[in-house]
Parts: C-alpha cells; structure tokens; sequence
C-alpha cells in the first residue's frame, strides 16, 4: 500500500490551496435510498464544518460503472483534490483509481472496496459483516420462537448484477450453512426490485406454505414486496424477515411488527469519518489509521471500519432517533400511530 | 395562351362561377410545378383538366382539396376568396375529391373505408346499415367486389379505384373533383362512372375531370382545360375542338408522338 | 408452399334469394354450423386465427409448467398469477392503443413508478383522502400524456424520443417527489391496498357476474344478427351462437369454481378485465376507435377523410399515459409501498412485450385490446412458472428468453402460411 | 367457352409456345381468384389479357412473376414444367413484369429504382453511367420528368409509372409483362409505350399486356385472352374480333353498361 | 404556412447546351457558387436539410454548458468526451444499419455485456491470447446476428420479441459466464486497454490524417465532377469544392491543435470514425448499402425487383450484433474490467435514441451512417455535461430529459415548415 499521498503534489488546478479544496464524492446508485438522503447531506455538511472554503462535487452513478467512470473523469477535469469513491462495482472502479492516480489524486474508499492497492483509506461497514448479522439475528430469532433447528427459511438475495449483493450474500450464508436451517429457495432479485421479490416470494408461498418459518431479505425495500407477498398468501403468523439499511419503511414495518429487523449502518459517523479524512488529505496530512482491510488481490489498505448494528423494535429508539437519522414524527405517521404508542415511541 | 374568359362561359354566362382560381403557383424545392395557374368551374358544368404527366394537374387537385398549400394564388369559393388549409376546410366548403393515389386505408375494410369520417349510427357506429348501404353504392358502379369485409389491401386495382369513387358519393358536395378516375376500371365501371358524372352534371354540381382519354373526356366534358408543365395552355368548348387539337396543346406541338403514331398506323382508331 | 386444397363443393346455380354479401359467385358458399366450422378449417389453414396461435401457446407452456411444477395450475398460484397480470397488463392495454397510431411510449414504466410516488406522497406524508390521489396522478398522466401529443402533433417530434426524455426525466421527478423519504410504506388498511391485495368475489357473485355476461353476449349476437338479416345481409347460424355461449360459460364456471377453492376471483384482475373490455368497445364499435385505426394505417388518407389526425394521435398517448399511471397505483398498492424502484427495471419492456405478444403490430394499425390480456398472461406465466422452478438467476434469464422465444415462434410457425397466401 | 387450342395459333403454328399455362386456379380465403385458367405466350406476339375488375388478370400475373404460388395448375416455360417459387425465379427464367402497383421504393430515387437489383458498376455502383442511361430511357418513353435524383414518392401518377416501364427495358426478358401499364400514362406517354411493344415484338419477345383500354389492346395486341370473374371466357384474334364482342365476352353479356351508354349517346364515338 | 417565395430569375430561352439533368424548363437554373449558396437557402426555407438542425442543436448544447461550467469544452474534457462516446458510438452505428431495414434490436446491451464477459474470461480467466478473445466474441455476435436473421426471415418472429428474448437469454449467460467471479479486471497493460485508454495520435500523425482525409475528399470531389461532364451530366463549381476543402481542413486542424494542448486524438475514436465512414461508404456506394435501403423503404418491391431479402435483413441484423459486440468489447477495455452490470442499464434506449436523433427513422430506409455520429455526440455531450454541473441524480434525471428534448425540438421545428412542402 501507498498510504496516504500528498496534495501539496498533486498537478491539477487547485493544488495547494487547502483552504478552498475540491472535493469529489461518488455514489454508486439510487434505489439505496441512503445514498441520497444520508451519506451526501452528511458528507456535504462536514466538510463544510471543517474547512469553510472547500467544495464539494457530488455524482450518483445510478447504477452503472461505466457511468461512475465517466463522472470520475469530469471531477478530475474539474481538477478535485480527493475523490471520495464509493464503487457501483469495487473491481471495476479500480481503473478510476489508476486514473486518479495519474494526476496524484488520493481516493478514499468509501463503503465499498475497491480492489486496487492504489486506493489510499477504506472508510466503511464490512459487507460481508451485514450479511452476517443478518442470518444471525434470524437464526436467533427463530430459535427464540422455538422453532426446529432445521425449519425452513426462504433467503431474497439483491440484484444479481450488483457485486455488493454477492458479499451480503455470502456472509450471510457463512452463517446459514452452519445453523441448520434448511434454506427452501433463494432468489437473487433482478435490480433490486420490490415487486420482483414480491413475485418470487408469493411463489413459494404457494410452493411450501407455512414451511416457509424465516426469511432472510438483503434490503428492506426487497423486504417490504416479500412482506406483502406473505400476507397476501395469508401466512399467519407472519415468520420473521430481515433488511438492511434502516429505511424509513423499514423501521415503520418493524414497529407494526411485520418485519423482524434492518441493519442500520450508521451513515453519519460513516460520512463524517470520510470527510474528515478527505479534507486532511486535501490539507496534506496522511492520517493514521486503526485499522486495515485486505483488497480481494490481498493488498492491505489502512481503513476505518464502523460497526453495522442490527435494529429490532426493542432499539429503534437507542439506534435510528437517538443518531437523528429519523424524527419519532418521521415515523410516527397516522398509520404507525398505534404501533408507536405501543412501543413507547412518542 | 387562351384564358378562361376569352371564350364562351358555359350556358348561364352571367353567372358567377362556384370556384375560381387565380395566379396559383407552387413549387417543390427547385421544381416548379405550378406557375400562374387559373380555372374556373360553374355550377352544373363538367370542366376536364388535361395535360401531360406531371403537368401539375394533381398538385392542383391536392391544393383544392387542402393537401397542399399553395406558394401564391387565390381561390374564391361561391364568390368570397377562402383559404384551403386542411382537407377538413375543403370538405366543409362542399368540395368532394377523388385523388389520383386514392388515399385509402389499408388495414380497413371496403364498408369502413367508405364511410371513413362519416360513420353512420349514434353513438355506436351501425355496422349493419353501413354494409347494406355500401353494397348499394357499389352495385351503382357495377363494382365486382366478392366481399365488402375484406381489408382493402386486398382489392385488385379497379376494385380500390371503385371504393375510392364510390365514397365521394356519400355526402353532399357542390364541386365533384375526380384525379383520373377511371385509370384502372374495366369497360363497364367507366360506362357507370361517366353515367354517374352526367348525373352530377344534371344535379347542378361542379365537376372536375381529370383523365390521359380523351374519348372519355370529349364524352362528358363541357370544357376542356389544358396543363402544360405547370402553366396553362389553352381552354376549349368540347363541342368546338378536335382530338388533334387538345392532343396538340397537351404536347405542345402538333408533330407529337401521338401524331406520328397515327401517322404510321393509318388503320388504328383515331381515337387510338 | 403451394399445398393443394381439397376440392370445394361450389354450386353455380344462382340461388333464388342470396343475402346482399354472398351474391358474388366466386365465394365460396358455407352454410350452417358446418359451414362455420369448415370457414374455420380454411382459415387455420391459411393462417388467418388471430390469437390462436399464441393461446396455444399459452396453454402449451401452462401444460410444461404444470409437468415440471404440479403446484402451477393449484389455485393459489393460479390466484397469484391474476393479481401478478392487473397492474402489468393495465399498462399493456395503454400501449396496445399507442402502437395503434403506429406510436410508442417508452416511458410508462417511469409514468407508472411516478404515479406511485405521487400517491405515496400525496395519501400517506400529505395525508390527502385516497381517491384525491388517486385522481391526481390519473389527472398527470392524462396531462402528460396530452403534452406527448402536443409536442409529436405540433413539432413532429418522433414520440421514441419524446417519451424517451419523458423517461429520464418522470424517473428524475418521482426521485425527487420521493427523495427525503425513499420508500413510503402504504397502510395495509387502506381500501386501495385491500382493493389489490384481498378483495375477492365471493363465489356467487363471480357466478353472477359470469352468467350476466354470458347473457350479454348471447343478447348481442342475436340482435346483430337479427338486424343483418333486416338489412339484407348473410348472418351465421343460430347454433352457433348457443353453442359458443355455452362453452364460454362452462369455461368461465370451471375458472370460478377452481379458484373459489382459494381465495376466488380477484376484483383488481375483474377491473383490467372489464378495462380491457371497454376498450374493445370503444376500438370496435365506435367512431373513435374506427379513426384509431385509421390513422395507424394510412395517417394521410384519414387525414384526407377530413378525421382530426391530431385529436386522434393526442387521445392515443393520453390513453397510454393514463393507464399507465392507473397500472402504477395498483402496482404500489400491491406491492402496498411506492418505492424509488417502482417502474423501473424491465416494466416498460414487459408492457411493451405484452402487446406485441398479443397479436398487436408495431408498425401501427393492426391489433385489439384484447391482446393485452393474452399476452400479459402468456408473459406473467413465463414469469410466475419460472419463479416456481427455483433456478438461480442466470438460469432463470435464460430460460425467459428461451420460453419468449417459443412461445413467439409457435405463433410464426402456424402463420407462416399467411405469406404464401398473399395477405402478407 | 373457347380455348387457346381451338383458333389458330398466330404465325407459325408447329411452333411450342414459350410460355403456357394450364388448369391454374388460386384462392384467397373464401375468394376464389382463379379457376382453372390456361393461357399461351407465342414468341414474338402480343397477348392483351382483358377483363373486368377482378377478374384476377393481376393475380395471375404476380403468379407468373412469382409473387403468389398458385393453388394448383402447371406452368410450361420453353417447352419444360416449371415452379416460380419467387420473384428471383422468374426474372431468372426471362420473364420481366411491371406490376399494377408499380412496385417502386419510395425513398430511393428515380435512378435507383431503374436499377434496382441490376445496378452498374464493378464493385462500388457507377452513379454518372446510371444517371445517364436513366435519362436515355426516360427520354425514349417520352418521359416528363423533371429530376432524377429525387424520390420517387415525389413523381407524378404518370411519372412513377414511366419509371416502373422503363425498368423492364433493363435486362435481357424473354416475355415482358405489362400489366395496365398505359392507365396512368399521358397521350404522348401512351403512344410511346405502345411503340415500346411493337419493338418488343418485333425483336421476338413475347408479350402479355392487360389494359382496360380497348383501343390499346386492338392497337397492338395479336390475340386476345378475356378472363371472367377468374375463368377463362374466350380467346380471339385481334384481327376477327370487334369491340362489341370483346366487350360482350368482358361483362358476361351483350346487354352491358357500355352498350346501353353507346345506345344513349349515339354521338360518342364507338371506341368510348 | 403559404410563406410567399421570392420571385426567382427564371431564363425561358433554353441555352444551347444543357447538361442532360438539367433540361427540364420547370427546374430553377442555379449555376456557379451563387448557385449553390442559395440552393442551400432555398433547402433551409424548406426545411429540408439533412442534420443541420442537429448539428445547430448540438452547437448550442456546447455554448450552454461552456457557460455554465468553463471546463466543458477544456482539451481534457473534450478528450474525455471522445472516449465516451466511441463504445457506444459504435453500438449506435450498428442500431443505424438495423433501423435502416425497419428492425430493432433490443439486445444490444446485453450482447456487449456477453463481450465484455467473454473477453474477461477467455483472455483473463482461461489465458487466450487478446486476438483470439476478440475474434470469439466478435464470431459470437455475428452467430446471434445471423440467428435472429434466422428466426426474423424463415418464421416472420418479429424481431422485438426475438431480441427481447435475446435480451434477457444473453443477459442470463453473461451472468453465467461470469458467475464465479462476478467481476474480472482486465489488466491495465493489455494492448486493448492501452488502446482504449492512452493511445492517442501524436500531432503529427494527427495533421498527417487529416490532411490525407481532406485530400481524399478533393479527389474524390474532382474525380466525380469529372465523370459527371463526361457523362453529359450538370456539376457544381469547382469553387465550391475548394471552399468545402478548405473549412473542413481548418475545423480539423483546429480541433487536432486544442486537442492536442491535452492528450490529443484518441485511437478508439479514430477507429469509431474510420467505421462510420466505411459503413457510410458501404451505404451508399455498394449494392448491397442500396439494397438495404430498398427493402427498408418497400421490402416488397425490393423482393420483386429480385433482391436476396432474406440475406439483406440478415446481413443487416449481423452487423447490429457485431457492432454491439464490438462496442462492448471497447467498453470493456475502457472500464479496464468485465463486469455483470455491463451493457446494462440504459445502454440500449442510449445507442438506439443515439441513431434516432442523429436523423435516422425508426420506420426503415432513412438515415445515414453520420447519423450515428452526430447522435451519440449530442447524447454523450448532454450527459457529460451534466455531469460537470454537480447536479443532485433526480435533478440529473430531469435535466436530461429536457436537455433532450429541447434538441429535438429544435431539430422537429426547422423541419415542420417540411410537412407543408408536401414531402412529409
Ligand atoms: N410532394 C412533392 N415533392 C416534390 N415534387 C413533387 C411533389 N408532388 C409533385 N411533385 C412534382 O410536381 C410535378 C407535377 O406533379 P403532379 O402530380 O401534379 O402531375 P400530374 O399532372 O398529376 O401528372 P400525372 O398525369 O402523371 O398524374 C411533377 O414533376 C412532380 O415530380
Ligand atoms: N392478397 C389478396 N388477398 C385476398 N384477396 C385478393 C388478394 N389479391 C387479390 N384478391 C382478390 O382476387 C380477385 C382478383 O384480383 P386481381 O387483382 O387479380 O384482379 P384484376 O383482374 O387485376 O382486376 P383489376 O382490373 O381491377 O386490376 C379480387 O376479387 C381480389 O379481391
Ligand atoms: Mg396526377
Ligand atoms: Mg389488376
């Protein structure tokens, strides 16, 4: 690894200048809802609080690396000091980072590895770790419920074309394959499609019924068209379904008690460590990390990794509203009125 | 050139004609093919406009019948001068016209093709009369069409000739235009067609003929006007013009090869 | 491919009274429920069916499915299968009347995930009452669509790229409607959810409902037929006309009492039904409908007819606009939340598809409403027996194609005589 | 009904037909086209096949061209069976045909459509020799086209059916089919085509030219085949037969529209 | 709309010699380079100009982003735009030939997604060498070209349907082939990368093609005129060859020195253009360029006149394939990496719209080769554009969808005076 590389040498534009540094952040798609309502406004605003002067130059990728390349070129165009770089696709945004490093650029591995020992921090949850919390709150849960140690679970993969579902996948099996459960079916949904899991989770509704005790879901978005198969299958009780993101719908559907549970990444500390770590690198500091994380071609990078928490009911309040994510009136919408009341969300 | 009004106008000579054009020219892109055009057609009169392919005789026809706007011109309609924009403009001043490519729709079939516009029934369209009037109009012009449900696009050529006519039967128009009608009827369809053009004649309406045959144009015509690459070339009384005559100022010349035709086949019928 | 046809009994003695249609000598006569049946025979041959094709196709891949996975035909899935076709095939319909004026609308799938977003908003964070929505988002799809058919009318912007803007930026908007919140869940007991999700007829009321139409269509053809014959025309027989209401009618109990044994006939399928029959309606009976077709098929002739070419081509888009925002408000309430994905993916192509599969021409003018529902049901049941069969993803795509393919092939294969016989 | 074998054949009678068709009968639907139709094409004659519309004088020709396959029957060329599975086939056997609907790519241009599927040049095509040969032959029918290079969608009625003419005199036919080749054709234009069949006789081709005109057809046809309502109704030579009678056999019966029109008008000359 | 026209001069004395096009006394004479500026007015007036309004569009797209963000049109930037836009580009040109026969291909994406999986696998996974990789995948898009052609000409499958099929089959294998791996970089030393990446013309090399272009056009101009006087035919002024010539070789040389000041003329672009205009070549020079158009304009005609169908919309889908697999194979080596989302996206509705709004109809037998140039040049500028604009992605979305449809309105409205000249 390079570790951390100066600014003071990088050759475009706005070299040198800390005080009024550009900086470039990438995001990779926009059905994550979190992209556009927490990692941008949370980078933005910290940035702003550290160094008054800088700018920073935001793109979404929507969903496509070539994209994400395209607007990785326009931001060097625009001459950034530091690109913070979250991969729509870790391998191929490798060819990003030997861009940047071209024109002595620094980039921050935000969220997601890219696979390049060129890549100067990782700031980020561990992929695989989601997945892993996940299959381990449903196997608790349904050992708490009593169920049989090989009752049958249904697993409502992500997006067959996004590398990130692959890593929540496999971490989640890592647990699974050990537990017992006997996994029925499995589905990776194409795009991450709500109503393509409703589909396919309606389908085995009618394949196996009640045999059907857990399911795991990657998201909560693919989570909420499962829930709305398995009530329309008229399963009762409805078995335990996990998420990720800790989507506004999420944390609702799980104080109506549809929805076992959602990870929650906590995107603030997430983006604020990225920005203060972008803008020292604008500044010319090399940080020193806590860490570090081995790319998929085994170069270790000096990172900065966050724990992803599992949010049941029991801790909404502790999680979500206690970090600002949400407002209790964000969530307590007239439908969810009750269900707030009864879980003493007020 | 002779102008309309250097000869005789036809039985009332009082009279206003019900459409007059004056000065009309249009050009495509660097062709020009109307120059400085006038006609005029009275009511109960059949007009026949002749003259050589591309003359402009149906880019007059499609400007009256407001598929084309012309360059500069004017028409005047029962007197007052009127604007042609659209075809709907054109029908609603009572202008009926048969176009030269017919302009049906292939996908419908014979009934819906006559009534195209001019549905009959309320509200839902009566299928049934519409058939029953149909076959009427059909038989009029001895049509030989089988079936009268099948799409148009199956028709032989004379058959889509006879729909094409036979919807300008339907409504009430005061000008009749018809663009080479009889082009690809059988002997017995243009015997009905040129009874059915007397029949105008007799209901007081204004008729165009356009037509390449002249026996059939010296059989209905009370006036002939003659196109010649887009600019007027005469207008005759049929009763007072030969063959040979129109013939002449249609080529432009009196040694044509229709001329030297008939020259070498002395044996062929004159009217060739 | 010239096949020889059997001789046909042809009678040349002209009959004393022939109807006003059957005059001409070179038809050949059929008479009674034989002569229906021998018309029949003839047109299969010349490949002249319609939709047969692909309905044998439908039930060929029903007959796979249900080998490979005995759980397909069961009535939950069946059930399943009817509530995966509405929101889907709404939209279909929508399209079907676009391709009509030989257009295309490429952004019904942003159109629909809009109208989610729109009633997400509106209903739930705005706290509007439902149909206040429900009305909004019909009303901006009709607008729209209106403003398609302003700009193709007027300008004579091709409506592939229109409708291609339309959906960049409708998926940019509904982004923006939905932004702060991402997805917003629908309360399970709003009527609209319940409407998509557990409304049900109970079985009397389906048999009802299936004997009143059968008694429609019944009264339909004989009234028709009774005017043809006052007008002098050739009408079929009369058997003919009990014996197809008996089978629709057996047809339609044995579907009823099959599904009864789950949750029975779902009213949001009945509502695409009955959408899907109005339409019919309107294409066949009416004036509208009749200009419709015109104008796919020769837009200068209708416009020669003195037909408002541009009302036509406006009402069109309108329609496919319409009911694509319809179908997106029953999606969102099936899938009880408008999310940012909604729309997205691969709806605007299955929609399009559906259509096309059907029997609907892209080329304009050739087509009914009732394909929407054909091939709705022939795609979703690709979908659904897929779904069944649990393969991993990159099977799974490939066994779509594969089965479109088939399902589209076996339809060619039995027109391909058509060509031969010159209505090509 | 008269048949081919029961005249004489014209001029050398020992000598086979180049082409000749037997028992040829094609369906469409519930329409039947044609019933058992024969036909001869002799070297070096001019057959007109005359009928009303719809007789299925069309549908016949697109069998021969290849455009339809016939129900059943069998087709002799130079002496041998043949099957003309596609219009490929038949170019290939000599037979050139111009269509009723003239068959031209609107969008292509005059010159482009001349040469369509014959275009000159060795590898890349040869514009300026095309151009030029287009204008040759477009001069030697009289044509009255303005420019080459634009699309034909553009032309005149006339104009697109001069271009579609002028396309079978590309290549080395052996029979030339014309079907109504003349209806949209201006007199000039007309007399020009029919000079165009005599040389095509002349230079031993044989002929076939449906045309609704009967003055054409007695102008410069040897024989002629009368097809009703998709039979055959007689065959006579030009020479023996009169107008009346052609017509006659045409519309099933002496007592005809155009009978009774010449009836009313006894001025009209008898040609129509 | 009668606009009046001005009085043109007009010379009725026939002159002595007349060139053999020109005899025709309705033609407005136009002679010398007077002649052929205001045959051009006369065309402007008309609206019957080709892609100028594109082109004006596209000139205007610039100055607006370059307004509201000085880097547009920076060398880098411009550079970087090159590279963007070739992959597609040449996707796009494929789309052109397609359209040109009135079909669509909906596959494309998907086939350049197989490409790029095939050469991550075959090159990287298994060690082939790069030519063997390339050559596979390219042999691979043609073999599906040639069975769509297949399916599309023996059994009338329309070919929507057969590539929505193929969309989804190939979408499925690409996920298959790279199933293990998921994403497989391409090694940043390989010559296709490089080639994709860091190859650009030197200067001089740059001014030498150039110079060499424009001095294939003036014999080309000459050699024409000549043979057009031999054969009797009228030819413009050789002034206006000359003036040609020479505002080509200034725009040219201008564009290879602001270049230059970055990384200069990239290969990959070279190698888009030098296809476009073999491709142009192709159309409009061969028989077979000719043939394609015929039986997009009128595939029955084409099939009387005793043209090979079959093998044109063959050929014609063969190329659409080959080019897609090209393109992704470009892609790929751009993104130095194969990876499952390739192709995906909006990679389909781009190239196609690409085709559509540089001039090419969706109805067969009209377009051009350039049109695919011109097009994905606007559509790459707007995006690339935007991007510089650090726009949030709704906004993006929305834009965009404005941005295009303010292009083709104004291509649609210099053209709308066309419908009134009677050439609609
Ligand atoms: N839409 C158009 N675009 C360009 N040129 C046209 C157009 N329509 C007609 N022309 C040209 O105008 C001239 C006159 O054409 P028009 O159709 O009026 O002739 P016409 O007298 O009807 O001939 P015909 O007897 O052959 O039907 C022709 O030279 C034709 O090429
Ligand atoms: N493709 C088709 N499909 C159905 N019916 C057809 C088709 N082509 C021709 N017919 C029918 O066959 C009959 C003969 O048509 P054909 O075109 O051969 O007549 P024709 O003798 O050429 O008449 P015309 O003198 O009007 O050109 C007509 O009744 C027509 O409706
Ligand atoms: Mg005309
Ligand atoms: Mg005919």
């Amino acid at each position: 690894s390079n570790g951390a590389q100066k600014a003071g040498d990088n050759g475009t534009a706005a070299a040198g200048d800390a005080s009024s540094a550009k900086i470039g952040l990438l995001l990779p798609d926009n059905v994550t809802e979190r992209y556009a309502s927490a990692d941008k406004p949370y980078f933005e605003e910290k940035v702003k609080d550290l160094c008054a002067g800088c700018t920073v130059s935001y793109a979404n990728a929507d969903g496509d690396a070539a994209k994400q390349q395209q607007q990785a070129e326009s931001m060097l165009t625009q001459g950034v000091d530091v690109l913070v770089l979250d991969p729509f696709d870790g391998k191929a945004a490798a060819a990003i980072v030997n861009q940047a490093k071209s024109k002595n650029v620094p980039v921050i591995s935000y969220d997601r590895l890219v696979d390049s020992g060129d890549v100067s921090y990782y700031v980020s949850f561990d992929n695989e770790k989601v997945g892993q919390l996940q299959a381990q709150a449903l196997v608790d849960k349904m050992k708490d419920l009593g169920l049989p140690s090989d009752a049958g679970i249904i697993m409502v993969n992500g997006s067959p074309t996004d590398p990130n579902a692959a890593q929540f996948k496999k971490g989640a099996h890592s647990v699974i394959d050990g537990s017992g459960l006997k996994v029925l079916a499995e589905y990776d949904t194409p795009g991450w499609e709500p109503t393509k899991a409703q589909d396919w989770v309606s389908g085995q509704v009618t394949k196996f019924g009640d045999k059907i005790k857990g399911v795991y879901d990657a998201n909560d978005d693919t989570a909420g068209g499962a829930i709305a198969a398995l009530k329309g299958g008229g399963i009762t009780p409805l078995p335990p379904v996990t998420g990720q993101d800790a989507a506004l719908s999420g944390i609702q559907r799980i104080l109506a008690g549809d929805q076992y549970m959602t990870v929650y990444k906590a995107f603030k500390p997430e983006a604020y460590q990225a920005a203060e770590l972008a803008v020292s690198l604008a500044k010319g500091e090399s940080p020193k990390a806590d860490a570090s994380a081995d790319t998929a071609s085994g170069v270790s990078i000096p990172s900065f990794l966050l724990t992803p928490v599992a949010v049941t009911v029991d801790n909404i309040k502790d999680t979500v509203i206690k970090d600002g994510l949400y407002t209790v009136d964000q969530i307590c919408t007239s439908a969810y009125k009750d269900a707030c009341t009864k879980n003493g969300l007020e | 050139m002779t102008l309309a009004s250097e000869i005789d106008e036809p039985r009332a000579s009082a009279r206003e004609p019900v459409l007059s054009i004056r000065n009309i020219s249009k050009g495509f892109g660097a062709v020009r093919a109307l120059t400085d055009v006038e006609l005029d057609v009275y009511a109960g009169e059949v007009v026949a406009l002749v003259g050589d392919n591309g003359a402009g005789k149906s880019t007059l026809v499609k400007i009256l019948a407001g598929v084309h706007s012309a360059d500069h011109g004017t028409i005047t309609f029962n007197g007052s001068p009127v604007s042609i924009p659209s075809p709907t403009a054109s029908r609603e001043l009572g202008i009926a016209t048969v176009f030269q490519d017919l302009a049906l729709c292939d996908n419908l079939d014979v009934v819906a093709n006559l009534f195209l516009g001019r549905e009959l029934g309320t509200g839902m369209i009566n299928e049934e009369l519409m058939e029953q009037r149909s076959w009427e109009l059909l038989r009029q012009l001895s049509a030989k069409i089988p079936s009268v449900r099948i799409a148009v696009a199956s028709l032989s050529g004379g058959q889509r000739q006879t729909v094409a006519i036979a919807r300008s039967l339907i409504g009430e128009p005061q000008i009749v235009i018809l663009d080479e009608p009889t082009a690809a009827l059988g002997v017995a369809q243009t015997a009905e067609v040129l009874n059915l053009i007397e029949r105008l004649r007799e209901r007081g309406l204004g008729v165009i003929l356009i037509s390449h045959n002249m026996a059939d144009v010296q059989a209905v015509a009370d006036r002939v006007v003659v196109l010649r690459l887009g600019r007027n070339n005469g207008v005759f009384r049929t009763a007072d013009v030969s063959y040979e005559d129109i013939v002449a100022a249609i080529t432009g010349a009196t040694d044509n090869p229709v001329s030297s035709r008939s020259a070498a086949h002395p044996t062929e019928k004159d009217a060739l | 491919m010239s096949s020889s046809t059997p001789p046909e009994t042809r009678d040349n003695s002209a009959p004393t009274t022939v109807a006003a249609d059957l005059q001409d000598e070179r038809l050949t006569r059929r008479e009674g429920l034989r002569g229906v049946l021998s018309g029949f025979a003839t047109r299969v041959r010349t490949g002249d069916i319609g939709s047969l094709p692909v309905f044998l196709g439908l039930i060929l891949i029903w007959i796979v499915f249900q080998i490979l996975n005995p759980r397909f035909l069961s009535a939950t899935n069946l059930v399943d299968l009817t509530l995966q076709c509405a929101p889907l095939g709404v939209i279909a319909l929508g399209v079907v009347v676009v391709l009509l004026v030989a257009q295309i609308d490429l952004s019904i799938g942003s159109l629909s995930g809009l109208a989610s977003a729109i009633l997400g908003v509106t209903f739930v964070s705005w706290s509007w009452p439902i149909w206040l929505s429900i009305v909004a988002a019909l009303a901006i799809g009709a607008l729209i669509g209106y403003v398609y058919g302003f700009l193709f009318t007027r300008f004579g912007v091709p409506t592939f790229v229109v409708t291609l803007a339309g959906l960049m930026g409708f998926l940019g908007v509904q982004l923006w409607v939905l932004g702060p919140s991402g997805t917003i869940n629908l309360p399970y007991s709003s009527w609209i959810v319940q409407f998509a999700t557990s409304w049900f007829l109970p079985p009397w009321l389906a048999y009802t409902v299936a004997g009143l139409v059968v008694l429609g269509i019944v009264v339909n053809d004989v009234t028709k037929a009774r005017r043809r014959t006052k007008s002098g025309l050739s009408t079929g027989p009369i058997s003919f006309i009990v014996i197809k209401a008996i089978v629709i009618a057996i047809v339609a109990a044995a579907a009823i009492t099959w599904l009864a044994t789950n949750r029975g006939v779902s009213v949001m399928f009945l509502v695409f039904i009955v959408l899907v029959a109005i339409m019919a309606t309107l294409l066949t009976r009416t004036r509208w409908g009749r200009w419709i077709y015109a104008v796919g098929g020769n837009e200068e002739a209708a416009r020669r007819a003195g037909i408002n070419v541009k009302a036509i081509y406006i009402s069109a888009l309108m329609i496919g606009t319409t009911l694509a925002t319809l179908g997106g408000l029953m999606a969102a309430a099936r899938l009880t939340a408008a999310s940012i994905s909604s729309g997205g993916g691969t709806t605007n192509l299955v929609a399009i598809a559906a259509a096309v599969i059907g029997g609907t021409s892209l080329f304009g003018g050739r087509g009914s409403a009732w394909s929407a529902l054909l091939g709705i049901v022939v795609i979703q049941s690709i979908f659904n027996g897929l779904t069944l069969l649990n393969l991993s993803s990159d099977a799974q795509f490939m066994v779509t194609g594969a089965v479109l393919l088939l399902a589209v092939i076996i339809d060619a294969l039995s027109r391909r005589s058509r060509a031969s016989h010159g209505t090509a």
